[in-house]
C-alpha cells in the first residue's frame, strides 16, 4: 500500500481552526465556582539554612483560607527523593518554594505571604561546577555533589583502545565548548487548578507533559493510590520539556487538602519562571580526537561537565543521553567519554528540547569544522567520509540502522544551492557490505 | 564599516524514546454505533501535532473517513498510561499502540461483519468506509451498520487496546555497552550569517535543515517541527543566557525583556526539507524527530561565524561581545 | 489592594489643577505603557490615576522655525510623521526603533522623557536634536532644554505640579542632518544595549558649525558629549575628526555592568555609533 | 474598593461594566467579561500573547488600563469569525499551520488583523514588522507569515 489514504498527507491539524478561533480552552481559561487563588513564599537567599517559619499573621488575614508549610505535606520528597514539594531544612536555591498561601484573591494571597516571617542563616552558595568536583567543596547533598551512575559518580563510556589510537593519529585536535544555561520560556506560564473532593479524591487540571509521571508522583506525596489522583490534561501553550517535572501540580494538590473542597488555582508569574521554574544546566565539554590526514578520525575523547542546580530531578538521565550520542554520528573506533552531573547552588535543571544532546551536537559539529581546519579537508568531505552506515556500530557498541547523515547533508546542501563534489553526492547510508 | 558573511553547516543525530528505553505508551480505540471512532491515547499535544497524527493513523488502519475520528485530551480516568510527551517518542511509540489497538478493534469488526455476511473474518478487508470480502467487491457492508449490528444485536464492543515501548535496557556501569538509544534520526543545517566586524552583530541570513524522520505521517507538521526547531536553533546560538556573569547569578533575567528570544525579524524565512528514509521499528517506517530539531542550527551558525571572521566562538552565546574579544585576540 | 481613584480632566486647566492640588500623589496617564507595567509587576501602585489621552496633546506642527510636538504624540505618530521624518530624523528613527508596533501605537514621546530611562530610544534623539520640553502648570508654562531636564533613573526636573505639554525642536535646515543608531540584544522589541544621536550642521566651507552628540544606555542620564562637540566645532569634518570625536566620547561616557550590556562592550561600541552617527548626519539629510 | 463605569464597543456590542482603576484590560476582558482570547504570557508588555485591537490599533491588553477604553472599541478575536463562517486569517492560519500549540495565536491573529486593515496586501517584510512584537516559540515565525500572506491573497 505504497500510497495511504491519510498518513502521509499534509492535512491541517486536528485543532487548526479551534486554535484560530481561539476556542481552544487552557487551564488558566478555566474558571471553577468559590476557586481561591494561591502564591508562595519564595526564598529570596541563594542558600540558607531555615531556622523558624512564622505563618501566624498570614493564616489571621482576612480572605486566607489555607497556609501550609512543609509541616501539613503528607510526604514531603520527590523527584530522586531528595527534592523537598515545600523547603524544611534548608533552601537550595534562590526562589525556593517555603510557605504557599491559598486565598479568596490574588491580593489577598500577596498580602498573606508578604506578612510571613521566614528566618534564614544565610550560607556561603556553590555557584561553579568546577569547584563543586574538588574533594573540599561545599557538599550539597548528604551524598556529595556528583550525580550516580549505578554507583559511580560519572557515565563512562569506552570503546576500543583511545590511549593506544591517540598515539598514532596524524593530528591530535582539541576544543574546548561551552552551552549555557537556558529558559524553555513556553508563553503559557506553569499554572495548575486543583480540587479534592469530599471522598478526598484531588482532581487536577494540569499542563504537564507528562501526566501519569506526574499522577505517580503526586500521588506518592498524598500518600493516596493513582486512581484517587485524577489529572485532566491534554492541552498547553507550549512545554519545551519545562512541563515535564512537576511545578505547580504538586503543591496546589496539597494546598487543596486544606480548602474544605474548594478549588485552587495558582499561575506562575512570567518571573517566577525566569526565578525558580527548571532550566536547561549550563555543559562545559573538552573534546580531544585523533585525525588521520585523509580525515578519518581513529579517536575521540570526551570529558563534560553539567551544572546541575540544587537538585537530581533528570540530571543522571540528561548526562547519560548526552554521553551516550556525543561522539556524534560517526564511525570512530576508538571512544572514550566520561560525562559528570554536578549539584550546584542553581534552581533545579531538567529537561529542554535536546535533552543533553543539543549540547553535545553543539560540541562535536564545532569541533568537526575545526578539524577540518586544522587539517585542511572540506568541513563537508570530513563529514561525509566518517557518517555512520547501516550496521556500524555506535559508541556503546549497538548496531546502527536506518542511518541517513549522508542523505540529509545532501538533501540540505541541495536546497541551500551548495554544489558537493560527485563522489560525495554518490555515497549512501546503507550497509558497506552493499556495493 | 565592515560586514563580512560566511556559511558554516553542521549534521546532527538523535534517537527516539527515552534513552535506556522503558517507555512505554498505551492506547485504546473504540467505535461508537454509528461507526465513528474515539482514539484514547495518554499522550498529551504540546503543539507538534501528536492528536493530529494519532488521528491520521487510526483513520488509515481502520478504513474509516478521518471526519469520523476523534483522539481524546488525557483525563487519567479514561486514557491509558503514557510516559510522557518529550524525546521524540510520541508519533512512534504511541503511533505503535494505536496501530495495535486499531487492528485489535478491526479484527472484532470483522468477526461482527462475518457473521453478517457468512464468511469467515480472514476473508475480510476494508475499502472506503465499507467492510469487503476480499475478491467478492459487491459483497460489502458500511462500517457504520456494523457497529450498529455490533452493539444493539451482536451485544459486541468493537474496541482495541494497544501498548508499545522498548523494554528496559541493561547498560554496562563501566563501558557503557549495550543499546541504550533506538531508532536514531538525522539532520543537517546550512547556515549564513553576517557579521558587523565593528560592532560584533550577528544577523542570520539563511537556514536550511533537512531532516530525515524515515516516514513523515503528516509532511506538514514535520515542517512545523523543523521550522520552530531552527528559532529555537539561533536563540541558544547567538541571544538565550539565564547567567549573564555565569557562574555566579548576577544580573539574571527575570522577563522577556531582559531574556532575549528570537522575534520574528531575527528568524530569517526558512528552508525546511522533510527526508523520508526509513525506520524499521516506526509506524508506517516513521521516526521521531520533535525533539532534535533545534540541535544543527546553533554549531551551523557558529561554523558561519567562524568562516565569515576566522573566529571560533565556543561559549554560547555568541553575543557582539564575545564576537569583538575574539577579533582583538586575533 | 489599595483604593486608587481615577480622574478624567474635561480640559488642559483641569489637568493642571488636579495636578496642583494632588502633586506627587497622582500619576499622569497617557500611553501608560511605564506605568500600567509597573502596577501589574505591583512595582508602584498609584494612589490617583488622571487620564489625559483625550486632551488633544497629540499634534505635529511646522512652524518657522520650530516643530512643534505635543506630548501626547504617540511613537508611531513621530515615526510616520513626514515633518519629523525631514525635519529631525533622528527622532523618527529612534520612535520607530522603541519596543514593538503595539507598544508604538501606545507609548507618548512626554511618558518616555518623564520615565527618564537612560536607555530611551526617542529621549536618545531628542536629547541630540537640542530638543526643549514646555513644562505647563497652573501658574504658566516654563521651556527646559532637554540636556538639563534628566536627573537620574526615572527622576527629572519636573516638578510634581508640572504636565509636559510640549517637545520643540529646531529643525535641521540648510546643510544640516541628524542620525540615529542604536545596538540592541536582538533585531527588535529591545532595550538600547547603546544608543546614539548625532545631529550635525556644516558652513559653507565645510566646517562644523555646529554639533550635538548623545549617547544613551552609557550613564545615569542621556548624555551629551560636550568635549567631543567642542573639539568637532569649526572643524572640517574629516574622517580623523570623526574618529578623535569617537574617542573622546568612549572614554566621556559612565557606562554600567548589567544583564544587557558590559562597561567593556559599551564602551567599544559607543566610539563605532558615534562615528557613523557623525558620518550619517554629515550627509545632512536635513534639507541640506 | 472603588469602582468606575466603562461603557465600550466590545466586537460590536456596547458593554457597560464597573472596574476598579487597578486592573488592566487584559483582567477586564478576561475575568470581568469572560472574554478568554487574549492570554496572559508575561503582563509586561513584551510577549504580545494579549494583544487586541484597541479604535483599530493593535495594542499589549496588559498595558492598557482598562477604565481608558471607556468610549473607545475593542476587538478580539472572538468578534473576528465563526466555525461556520471563519475570518480570512483564520482559514488561512488553519491552512498554512501557522499554529502549533495556539497560546500565542489569538495575539498573532489580532496583530495580523490591524496590519491586514491598515495595509491589505503587505510585503513578507510588512508582515514580520506587523507580527514582530508577538513571540512564538513552537512555530519560528515562517509558517505564520506564510498564513498571513495567503490571508491578504484571499481577501484580493
Amino acid at each position: 500500500m505504497a500510497d495511504y489514504k491519510y498518513v502521509g498527507k499534509r492535512l491541517p491539524r486536528y485543532d487548526g481552526m479551534q486554535h484560530a478561533l481561539a476556542k481552544t480552552r487552557y487551564v488558566n481559561d478555566l474558571r471553577y465556582p468559590d476557586m481561591l487563588h494561591m502564591k508562595v513564599w519564595r526564598s529570596p537567599l541563594i542558600s540558607a539554612k531555615i531556622l523558624n517559619i512564622d505563618t501566624s499573621k498570614a493564616e489571621v488575614l482576612p480572605g486566607v483560607v489555607a497556609v501550609v508549610t512543609h509541616k501539613q505535606v503528607p510526604h514531603n520528597r520527590y523527584g530522586a527523593g531528595d527534592y523537598p514539594v515545600l523547603a524544611d531544612e534548608e533552601i537550595r536555591y534562590l526562589g525556593q518554594e517555603v510557605v504557599a498561601v491559598a486565598a479568596v484573591d490574588v491580593d489577598t494571597a500577596m498580602e498573606a505571604v508578604s506578612l510571613i516571617q521566614v528566618d534564614l542563616e544565610e550560607r556561603t552558595p556553590l555557584l561553579d561546577p568546577f569547584k563543586a568536583m574538588e574533594p573540599d567543596s561545599i557538599q550539597l547533598s548528604p551524598i556529595g555533589n556528583f550525580i550516580k551512575f549505578d554507583g559511580n559518580p560519572y557515565r563512562q563510556i569506552l570503546k576500543g583502545d583511545f590511549e593506544s589510537a591517540i598515539q598514532e593519529a596524524d593530528f591530535v585536535v582539541e576544543g574546548y565548548y561551552r552551552t549555557a544555561a537556558q529558559e524553555h520560556c513556553p508563553i503559557e506560564t506553569q499554572v495548575s487548578i486543583c480540587q479534592t473532593d469530599g471522598m478526598g479524591r484531588t482532581h487536577i487540571n494540569t499542563v504537564t507533559q507528562a501526566v501519569f509521571f506526574n499522577q505517580g508522583t503526586i500521588a506518592a506525596i498524598l500518600k493516596k493510590p493513582r486512581s484517587k489522583v485524577h489529572m485532566i490534561g491534554g492541552v498547553l501553550g507550549g512545554g519545551f520539556g519545562a512541563k515535564n517535572d512537576p511545578h505547580a501540580d504538586h503543591i496546589a494538590a496539597v494546598v487543596s487538602l486544606y480548602t474544605g473542597g474548594r478549588p485552587v488555582k495558582w499561575l506562575w508569574t512570567r518571573e517566577e519562571e525566569f526565578v525558580a521554574s527548571t532550566h536547561r544546566g549550563a555543559m562545559h565539554m573538552f573534546f580531544k580526537d585523533g585525525v588521520m590526514k585523509d580525515g578519518r578520525i581513529i579517536a575521540r575523547s570526551v570529558r563534560s561537565i553539567r551544572d546541575g542546580g540544587a537538585y537530581i530531578l533528570t540530571n543522571d538521565y540528561v548526562v547519560a543521553k548526552h554521553a551516550f550520542g556525543v561522539a556524534g554520528p560517526y564511525n570512530i573506533p576508538n571512544v572514550k567519554v566520561i560525562s559528570y552531573g554536578l549539584l550546584t547552588n542553581k534552581r533545579p535543571t531538567s529537561s529542554m528540547r535536546g535533552f543533553g544532546l543539543f549540547q553535545a551536537s553543539f560540541a562535536f559539529e564545532v569541533q568537526m569544522d575545526r578539524i577540518a581546519k586544522t587539517i585542511g579537508v572540506d568541513p563537508w568531505r570530513l563529514r561525509f567520509i566518517n557518517a555512520v552506515h547501516d550496521g556500524d556500530t555506535s559508541a556503546t557498541r549497538a548496531v546502527l540502522h536506518n542511518c541517513a547523515l549522508i542523505e540529509v547533508m545532501q538533501a540540505a546542501a541541495g536546497r541551500a544551492g551548495i554544489r558537493l563534489d560527485e563522489e560525495l553526492l554518490h555515497m549512501a547510508s546503507h550497509s558497506r557490505e552493499e556495493v | 564599516m565592515a560586514r563580512q558573511r560566511g556559511t558554516g553547516i553542521a549534521a546532527v543525530w538523535y534517537p527516539t524514546g527515552m534513552s535506556g528505553g522503558g517507555d512505554p505508551s498505551q492506547a485504546m480505540i473504540k467505535m461508537q454505533p454509528d461507526g465513528s471512532v474515539d482514539v484514547l491515547i495518554g499522550s498529551v499535544d504540546i503543539g507538534e501535532g501528536a492528536r493530529s497524527v494519532m488521528r491520521q493513523i487510526a483513520a488509515e488502519e481502520l478504513g474509516v473517513p478521518i471526519e469520523l475520528v476523534n483522539v481524546t485530551l488525557v483525563d487519567t480516568d479514561s486514557s491509558p498510561l503514557d510516559t510522557g510527551t518529550f524525546a521524540s517518542r510520541v508519533t512512534h511509540q504511541t503511533g505503535n499502540a494505536v496501530i495495535q489497538a486499531a487492528q485489535e478493534a478491526r479484527q472484532v469488526l470483522f468477526e461482527v461483519a462475518a457473521g453478517q455476511l457468512g464468511v469467515e473474518p480472514q476473508q475480510l478487508t476494508l475499502q472506503d468506509g465499507m467492510v469487503v470480502v476480499r475478491d467478492f467487491p459487491e459483497q460489502a457492508i458500511p462500517i457504520a451498520d456494523v457497529a450498529d449490528y455490533a452493539v444493539w444485536t451482536e451485544r459486541r464492543l468493537i474496541a482495541g487496546r494497544g501498548s508499545f515501548g522498548w523494554a528496559p535496557v541493561k547498560v554496562d556501569p563501566e563501558t557503557g555497552e549495550g543499546e541504550p538509544l533506538h531508532n536514531m534520526a538525522y539532520g543537517a543545517t546550512v547556515a549564513e550569517v553576517e557579521v558587523d566586524t565593528e560592532t560584533g552583530e550577528v544577523k542570520v541570513l539563511k537556514l536550511v535543515s533537512a531532516y530525515d524522520c524515515g516516514k513523515a505521517i503528516n509532511p506538514l507538521l514535520v515542517e512545523g517541527q523543523i521550522d520552530g526547531g531552527a528559532a529555537g536553533g539561533l536563540g541558544s546560538a547567538l541571544l538565550e543566557e539565564l547567567h549573564p556573569y555565569y557562574p555566579t547569578l548576577d544580573h539574571y533575567p527575570t522577563g522577556f525583556f531582559s531574556y532575549m528570544l528570537p522575534t520574528a525579524k531575527d528568524v530569517p524565512a526558512l528552508d525546511a526539507v522533510v527526508v523520508e528514509m526509513n525506520s524499521i521499528s516506526g509506524p508506517y517506517g516513521a521516526k521521531g524527530i520533535g525533539e532534535m530539531t533545534a540541535n544543527s542550527q546553533a554549531p551551523a551558525i557558529i561554523n558561519a561565524i567562524y568562516d565569515a571572521i576566522g573566529v571560533w566562538i565556543t561559549d554560547l552565546p555568541a553575543t557582539p561581545e564575545k564576537i569583538l574579544r575574539a577579533l582583538e585576540a586575533g | 489592594m489599595k483604593n486608587v481613584k481615577y480622574f478624567v480632566p474635561a480640559t488642559l486647566t483641569e489637568a493642571l489643577q488636579l495636578l496642583e492640588e494632588y502633586g506627587p500623589d497622582i500619576s499622569v496617564l497617557a500611553g501608560g505603557t511605564d506605568l500600567v507595567r509597573d502596577m501589574n509587576l505591583e512595582f508602584k501602585i498609584p494612589q490617583n490615576i488622571m487620564w489625559i489621552g483625550h486632551l488633544q496633546l497629540e499634534y505635529i506642527k511646522e512652524e518657522a522655525d520650530l516643530l512643534r510636538i505635543g506630548g501626547a504624540t504617540r511613537m508611531q505618530t513621530a515615526a510616520s510623521s513626514l515633518a519629523v521624518k525631514e525635519k529631525a530624523a533622528a527622532l523618527a528613527k529612534a520612535a520607530g526603533k522603541m519596543a514593538s508596533p503595539p507598544v508604538r501605537s501606545l507609548a507618548t514621546l512626554a511618558g518616555n522623557l518623564c520615565t527618564a530611562s537612560p536607555a530611551a530610544d526617542p529621549g536618545c534623539a531628542m536629547v541630540g536634536l537640542r530638543a526643549e520640553v514646555v513644562l505647563s502648570s497652573t501658574r504658566g508654562q516654563r521651556v527646559v532644554p532637554l540636556d538639563q531636564f534628566f536627573l537620574a533613573p526615572n527622576e527629572t526636573v519636573r516638578r510634581p505640579e508640572e504636565l509636559l505639554t510640549e517637545i520643540q525642536i529646531k529643525p535641521t535646515g540648510e546643510r544640516e542632518g541628524s542620525a540615529y543608531i542604536k545596538i540592541g540584544r536582538r533585531q527588535a522589541m529591545t532595550l538600547a544595549v547603546i544608543n546614539t544621536t548625532s545631529r550635525v550642521k556644516l558652513d559653507g566651507a565645510g566646517k562644523v558649525e555646529s554639533v550635538a552628540i548623545a549617547i544613551g544606555a552609557a550613564a545615569p542620564t542621556l548624555l551629551r558629549i560636550r568635549p567631543a562637540e567642542a573639539m568637532l566645532t569649526g572643524q572640517a569634518l574629516t574622517e580623523e575628526a570623526i574618529l578623535e570625536a569617537a574617542e573622546i566620547a568612549s572614554k566621556e561616557i559612565r557606562p554600567i555592568d548589567d544583564v544587557h550590556g558590559t562597561i567593556w562592550y559599551r564602551r567599544k561600541a559607543a566610539k563605532v555609533l558615534v562615528a557613523r552617527t557623525l558620518r550619517e548626519a554629515a550627509k545632512l539629510n536635513g534639507g541640506g | 474598593m472603588i469602582k468606575y463605569p466603562i461603557n465600550f464597543k466590545l466586537n460590536g456590542q456596547l458593554v457597560s461594566v464597573e472596574a476598579p482603576a487597578t486592573i488592566n484590560l487584559l483582567t477586564l476582558l478576561r475575568d470581568y467579561l469572560n472574554i478568554t482570547s487574549p492570554k496572559f504570557g508575561c503582563e509586561q508588555g513584551n510577549c504580545g500573547a494579549c494583544t487586541v485591537i484597541l479604535d483599530g490599533e493593535a495594542v499589549n491588553s496588559c498595558l492598557v488600563l482598562a477604565l481608558t477604553v471607556n468610549g473607545r472599541a475593542v476587538t478580539t478575536v472572538e468578534g473576528l469569525g465563526t466555525p461556520e463562517d471563519p475570518h480570512p486569517l483564520q482559514v488561512a492560519f488553519t491552512e498554512h499551520y501557522g499554529a502549533q500549540c495556539g497560546y500565542c495565536t489569538p495575539g498573532m491573529i489580532m496583530a495580523s488583523k490591524a496590519l491586514l486593515d491598515k495595509n491589505p496586501h503587505p510585503t513578507r517584510e510588512e508582515v514580520v514588522e506587523g507580527i514582530v512584537g508577538n513571540i512564538c516559540r513552537c512555530t519560528g515565525y515562517n509558517k505564520i507569515v506564510e498564513s498571513v500572506l495567503a490571508a491578504a491573497e484571499m481577501a484580493r
